[in-house]
């Protein structure tokens, strides 16, 4: 029986992504507000963020001041400002890096099976045997400290979860119809993997790729607190809540307001994360 | 294929990768420049002291004849000692991981208690306030730094108020009660935060199920289709999921660890790469190891042994 | 021959985030004791959501807006949600398509038939003899060895039949099975219809039978009523529904199937697609694909009039219908 | 009349109920002491630092010990000494009746062994300060006899240094090397009770204390806390009494603190800022005497130190033997600093690099500083945090350009820091790779000059020679910054970092 088979209840218009989500509208949001004083610290910033001064220090919040001052008389303002533009670039960069290799490596793990996948997904087992925290604190000793070596550190670390997403992601679509017709139809191998898996694939690690910028960002600052991330004076939120940590009794505001900055980029990367999540799960249905 | 089988061939697969291990961290650490003896003597001690001690410590072999040592003493389930206590791995590793333990435990014990309340709420008010409301909070907790709240934490409840203690363990199970409580919150909410978002997608995702339907159809009241077939079939990734952080902590928790000054696996391990405890670092990664795989085979286990579906292969 | 369900005007109506799609508008019909009426339409046409909405199973953002359901004279939607529960399963009860889905994949046979035995009063032994009977009831023998094992160990006939076991052991009055053969193969689709059939005797149910396929219509129906975008366009009695349809898009619906001993194998499917829901026209909705539309039938929607006993269409040219009897080919 | 009479007894009862109240201030069994890091082999013999070091002086004693403020030597289980007019024998007559902690006294034997064990035992890194030993005998119990190889000046400080304590040698050759460094037995005023590694070191009064009445305190628990912060909270909390290695910015606080009160102890500290004089353009004197009139020193102090310490002129301290106070702070300077930049041939100043090792804040506030100060001179400073043992690494292996640290003396005299300091073959010079051989001539005499004023000269000299060459940088004496609750009294540290509990206590309110 020829009945023209289409649901009524599904054949909405289509309306774009940001009239759908609201979560990514606000995470964008947050975003793009961090990126102000990420692209114009010069303009936001009151004061130097390196200039010490004997007569300013731990000054607690005031006009002149407006997040108070560090125990080198440095206006914690500037300073976070300042910070924002590399801890953003953390995040954003310790991400795209394992996102990428994670994911093709992933794509070619589960398309070819057999012994390539056997191979990768040991290789896998091996670095999720190993604790996450010792490898990068060992590489970046290893490397030595600065902002470079720190991204290569979460490189190293980063790829393996990108590459179970991937993975089993195309293990699912890999038998699916549209895939054996494909190379019924004599698809090169390239082309099936780029053309009719990769867009299938991705949308999982694309989600989580952007809960990740959340994680390598809180990585590096957690990194910086243990001293191994970016080299003083050079602000970072971690290093001056580090820096901070041993006036939390006196001056809490050290500690208090990068922690915040943290918090408000990291929560819009998040919302972003969350809202595509939910477009797929909707997508799912 | 049975599930002993299954559980069989995956220990069997653990030997390898445990070998692999053990040369990877063993040159891994070594490659790392410093060695235990100048860093702990210090910039200004002379050759000659370290000579004595590099001698004293067996430092001076050749590196693949410390290995084959290490692995020898390893076969007799001799981990050797710390070069920086002088004392067996073992000995040294007990308390530390009494002491992560706890922390887990305790770790899990509030995820659990914050998250399963709020992520069934969350999932049955899909879109409701509630849920807008829990998943936002959720989000938060999970872009929140460790070691900033931590420090909040301790401002509020330890520095102003001294209703914990600031750090440390204690010596009595009642100090280290309270002494756990802290690190425990702390870290609980970034796991909270997951475990709540999981259950949350879990439930929405059963709520749409037919078979909620077909047993509501079937005339069974509101707490049964609750009970059996809504959270009994949410907890399988929910469980899954506890298992996967419970193995990640079990690492020890760096972050909180120093924060909280608690003589934790994790602190022993940063300790030990500043000090090039080369011994410890080994032990304790290979005992790291051995868990996480451990714990990974329990949850394909227990998922399987939870949800009828899953075959092994 | 005394009702036992009748909708009247129901309407059941989605509220998207920016639209609210009226999947059920206006639907009335009634269901007599020990009759088997049939639901078809195409799948989207509302005929399920009707189906649903009888057991009050619409979901969020779903809700029923309006009409009533009469069922032995009480109307169910003016029940509490507590007083509902005593309906369902006992007087009520619904197979539906999918039974990989409908069964909670991780409980066994066992547990979900059981659950269906609300009496308190009934012992585990009790409920077991229960469940193996009506498993043997419905065609799986061995019943004693299947209660333990779970959906995905079954077939999908086996797995059909376990269904309709979990709802007939509370012995409903009245049947929904919303197209309980749609996902099965045509062999198995033809026993689980006969078994229906069958089950339908022995416990004198009064089923209503949701389908896309005429073809189950012939073969189980006494009467049926013909949906096209949440509207009802014509209901008749079976013969005459085939032997005479009064409504162009039961015309399409038929021509669109093939007939053993047809003259002609030539298929006429219908051209285009329904209307979209969330703005329905004002008109009639099958305008647009009608080969016999006018002007009149973009502008006014026509009334379900009753053109001969029990007979009702929703067209304005019933009487062109009837004449061009012609194109109608049996 | 008889009210009167009444009253006068109610006061006088009244009054001597707060006269014994006064008179017995009752006080705690037991001290808790925060401490940085853990000790790990407490056999004085072949342990390797501080952490061990310095809490020997409680378990232990030796003939002599240093006067609690490092400058003088005293008697401690010898009563008495005479040295022979060349210089070679020393002949010490000692206290009777003196025991170890076991009860068990103290032999002839005991002294020996224990002397001949700190010189011979191969791995101890601790030799070096017994090699003018000759020969020990000890004719009766109550006599040790010990000959030189040749004069050496400073053999009664050697003897105060923590490697020549007596032991019990009964007791050691029963438990072996393991468990004795785990537990050494003296005659120190305390015992090792427990020792929970990584945790806690417990000592208890030690019973037979040759000292009647003292120790006062019966136990003492040195905690681990690692994490300066931690230990600053846990003492204001009250969790522990002492806390030592306190962050100099926490000192006023503390001060302030009713809780709390906080004593700079001198040390033998120093703080100096290195070059690597192998590098350009740091082997030219002309660039470090700029550097070090570019650095505003005091404010430094002030900055880090927050006025505890002073300015250092030299490498030795003021605690230590023969100091030169006619070397005198250069001052600060900024266009002297400038002209003599330019007359090397750096008008415009140059880009150098600071290796410091991260997490260490005082370090990396000095290295901030001075890269402020520096900077008014062109002097780019590029700081290098490295952690500690990339640290360590590159500064011994000369692999830096500028870095920084500090020194302690382990016995009261300044023979020992001038030998690790000017000879090269020991630690090229701490590493700076600069080398005078007049300073090695001077070390060289310094140690066989028995002549006490001679002897200063040539330490003077070597002063001298330090400040006129700016081998290092020197930037400040540090003192040991501790933090006690207000309860405490009678806690000492010596200049050289040992503790002295014998009249530390707790009072209870």
């Amino acid at each position: 029986m020829t009945i023209v088979n289409k649901d009524g209840l599904n054949n909405k218009k289509k309306i774009p992504l940001f009239k759908r989500n609201m979560s990514i509208n606000i995470g964008l949001l947050l975003v793009v507000i961090m990126l102000i004083p990420a692209i114009f610290p010069q303009f936001i910033s009151t004061h130097s963020y390196t200039e010490v001064s004997f007569e300013d220090m731990l000054q607690p919040p005031s006009s002149k001041h407006l997040f108070g001052t560090d125990n080198y008389g440095r206006d914690i303002f500037s300073r976070v400002v300042w910070s924002t533009r590399i801890d953003l670039t953390i995040g954003v960069l310790a991400t795209i890096v394992p996102f990428i290799v994670g994911s093709l490596l992933g794509l070619i793990a589960g398309y070819y099976g057999k012994w390539v996948d056997d191979i990768l997904m040991r290789i896998l087992d091996i670095f999720m045997a190993l604790p996450f925290m010792v490898i990068v604190i060992a590489i970046v000793a290893i490397l030595g400290p600065g902002i470079r070596n720190l991204y290569i550190a979460i490189w190293i670390v980063g790829w393996k979860y990108y590459t179970r997403l991937v993975r089993s992601e195309v293990l699912i679509i890999k038998n699916s119809e549209f895939i054996q017709a494909a190379k019924i139809l004599g698809y090169s191998n390239s082309r099936i993997l780029l053309r009719h898996i990769l867009p299938n694939v991705l949308s999982s690690s694309i989600v989580f790729a952007a809960s990740d910028v959340v994680m390598c960002m809180l990585t590096g600052a957690s990194l910086s607190f243990l001293g191994l991330g970016v080299q003083p004076p050079i602000p970072e939120w971690g290093s001056i809540i580090s820096g901070g940590r041993a006036f939390i009794s006196s001056a809490w505001w050290i500690t208090f307001f990068p922690g915040i900055a943290l918090i408000f980029l990291g929560t819009g990367f998040s919302l972003i994360g969350d809202g595509l999540s939910d477009i797929l799960r909707t997508k799912g249905r | 294929m049975s599930m002993l089988n299954y559980a069989f061939k995956r220990i069997i697969q653990i030997i390898p990768i445990l070998i692999i291990v053990s040369v990877l961290i063993f040159f891994m650490i070594r490659l790392i420049p410093g060695d235990p003896v100048t860093i702990r003597l210090g910039p200004k001690a002379t050759p000659e002291m370290v000579r004595i001690l590099t001698i004293k410590e067996g430092l001076d072999k050749p590196i693949p004849v410390q290995y084959i040592i290490f692995i020898k003493n390893l076969l007799r389930f001799d981990m050797g000692n710390s070069i920086v206590y002088h004392i067996p791995i073992l000995v040294l590793l007990k308390k530390r991981i009494v002491v992560t333990l706890f922390l887990t435990l305790f770790t899990l014990i509030f995820s659990v208690v914050i998250s399963f309340p709020l992520g069934y709420l969350a999932g049955i008010k899909e879109n409701k306030i509630q849920d807008q409301i829990i998943r936002t909070g959720a989000l938060v907790a999970l872009s929140a730094p460790q070691f900033w709240v931590g420090l909040i934490l301790m401002i509020l409840f330890a520095v102003s108020i001294h209703i914990f203690p600031v750090g440390g363990w204690g010596d009595t199970w009642l100090q280290h009660l309270r002494a756990i409580i802290l690190p425990a919150f702390t870290q609980s909410l970034m796991t909270a935060a997951l475990l709540a978002r999981n259950l949350r997608n879990g439930v929405v995702d059963i709520l749409k199920m037919d078979y909620v339907d077909f047993a509501k159809s079937k005339g069974l009241d509101d707490k049964v289709i609750k009970n059996r077939h809504i959270i009994r079939n949410a907890m399988i990734p929910y469980v899954t999921l506890i298992a996967m952080r419970a193995a990640y902590m079990l690492g020890g928790s760096i972050i909180i660890e120093t924060v909280f000054a608690l003589p934790g696996v994790g602190a022993l391990m940063i300790e030990s790469i500043y000090g090039r405890d080369y011994t410890v670092i080994q032990g304790v990664v290979l005992i790291f190891a051995l868990v996480v795989m451990t714990i990974n085979i329990l949850t394909d286990l227990t998922y399987a042994y939870l949800d009828p579906r899953v075959r092994f292969e | 021959m005394n009702e036992i369900l009748e909708v009247k005007n129901l309407e059941t109506n989605f509220f998207g985030k920016n639209e609210v799609v009226k999947a059920v508008r206006e639907v009335s019909f009634n269901i007599y004791e020990g009759e088997t009426f049939g639901l078809i339409g195409e799948s989207g046409c509302g005929k399920s959501v009707t189906c649903r909405s009888i057991l009050r199973l619409i979901r969020y953002p779903g809700k029923i807006s309006g009409g009533s359901i009469i069922y032995k004279g009480i109307n169910l939607l003016e029940l509490s949600e507590k007083e509902m529960i005593g309906y369902r399963g006992n007087e009520i009860g619904m197979i539906f398509q999918e039974p990989m889905t409908a069964l909670n994949p991780v409980l066994t046979i066992r547990e979900q038939i059981y659950e269906a035995l609300r009496d308190k009063k009934l012992t585990k032994s009790d409920k077991e003899e229960k469940a193996i009977e009506f498993l043997k009831i419905v065609g799986i023998p061995s019943g004693k060895e299947r209660l333990s094992e779970y959906p995905h160990q079954f077939s999908g006939g086996m797995r059909q039949r376990a269904m309709i076991a979990a709802v007939l052991v509370s012995k409903p009055k009245l049947l929904l099975a919303d197209e309980p053969t749609t996902s099965l193969d045509v062999t198995i689709q033809d026993q689980i219809l006969k078994l229906i059939n069958r089950l339908k005797r022995e416990f004198s149910m009064s089923v209503l039978l949701v389908t896309h396929d005429l073809g189950v219509v012939a073969e189980m129906c006494d009467r049926v009523a013909v949906m096209y975008a949440g509207k009802i366009m014509e209901t008749a009695g079976i013969l005459a529904l085939f032997s005479e349809p009064r409504h162009p898009y039961t015309v399409g619906l038929k021509n669109s199937i093939p007939y053993i001993g047809s003259q002609n194998e030539k298929l006429h499917p219908i051209e285009g697609s329904p209307p979209d829901l969330s703005n329905p026209p004002k008109g009639c909705p099958f305008e647009p694909r009608c080969i016999y539309k006018e002007k009149i039938c973009e502008e006014i929607l026509p009334e379900l009039r009753e053109i001969k006993p029990g007979h009702f269409s929703r067209c304005h040219f019933v009487e062109k219908l009837e004449n061009e009897k012609g194109i109608i080919k049996l | 009349m008889k009210i009167k009479l009444i009253l006068f007894i109610v006061l006088l009862l009244v009054a001597s109920i707060f006269i014994t109240a006064l008179a017995e201030k009752e006080i705690s069994k037991q001290i808790v002491i925060g401490r940085l890091e853990d000790s790990n082999d407490l056999d004085p013999i072949t342990q390797d630092g501080n952490v061990n070091i310095w809490i020997f002086n409680l378990a232990l004693e030796g003939l002599v010990k240093t006067s609690d403020d490092g400058t003088a030597i005293e008697p401690c289980l010898a009563d008495s000494w005479d040295i022979s007019e060349d210089g070679l024998t020393y002949t010490f007559h000692l206290k009777k009746g003196v025991k170890f902690s076991d009860g068990t006294p103290v032999t002839g034997e005991d002294w020996v062994w224990s002397f001949l064990r700190a010189r011979d035992t191969e791995e101890s890194i601790w030799k070096f300060s017994l090699t003018a030993l000759k020969d020990v005998t000890a004719p009766d119990d109550n006599t040790v006899i010990l000959t030189l190889k040749e004069p050496w000046a400073p053999f009664l400080a050697d003897l105060a240094m923590f490697n020549a304590l007596v032991q019990k040698k009964a007791y050691y050759e029963k438990v072996g090397q393991e468990a004795y460094s785990q537990k050494p037995i003296g005659t120190g005023p305390y015992v090792i009770k427990e020792w929970k590694r990584g945790e806690y070191l417990l000592l208890e009064k030690n019973p037979y204390y040759h000292i009647k009445g003292l120790p006062k305190t019966d136990e003492i628990k040195f905690v681990v806390v690692a994490d300066s912060n931690t230990r600053i909270l846990q003492l204001q909390a009250g969790q522990i009494d002492v806390a030592t290695f306190v962050p100099f910015d926490k000192m006023k606080e503390l001060e302030n603190d009713p809780q709390t009160k906080v004593v700079g102890f001198p040390s033998t500290e120093t703080r100096t800022v290195v070059f690597n004089h192998t590098k350009k353009p740091f082997d030219d004197l002309r660039v470090r005497l700029a550097l070090e009139y570019a650095t505003d020193k005091q404010a430094l102090l002030n900055f880090i130190l927050f006025g505890y310490g002073e300015v250092a002129t030299t490498y030795t301290s003021k605690a230590g033997k023969y100091f030169n106070y006619g070397l005198k702070d250069r001052g600060y300077d900024v266009d002297k600093a400038k002209a003599l930049l330019a007359e090397a041939g750096y008008p415009d100043g140059f880009e150098t690099e600071f290796l410091l090792p991260s997490g260490n804040q005082v370090y990396e506030q000095l290295a901030i500083l001075l890269k402020e100060q520096w900077s008014k001179i062109g002097v780019k400073v590029n700081i290098i945090a490295l952690e500690v043992g990339l640290a360590v690494t590159g500064y011994r292996t000369m692999n830096y350009e500028i870095s920084v640290h500090h020194w302690t003396d382990d016995i009261p005299d300044p023979s020992q820091q001038a030998d690790r300091l000017f000879i090269p073959e020991r630690t090229n010079c701490v590493w700076t790779g600069w080398r005078s051989d007049r300073a090695i001539e001077l070390v060289k005499q310094g140690v066989r000059e028995i002549n006490p004023t001679k002897r200063e000269q040539i330490y003077l000299e070597l002063q001298q020679i330090y400040y006129d060459e700016v081998v290092e940088m020197s930037m400040f004496y540090v003192p040991y910054p501790i933090a006690m609750r207000k309860e405490i009294e009678g806690f000492v540290q010596t200049p050289f970092g040992n503790y002295r509990f014998e009249n530390l206590v707790k009072y209870l309110k």
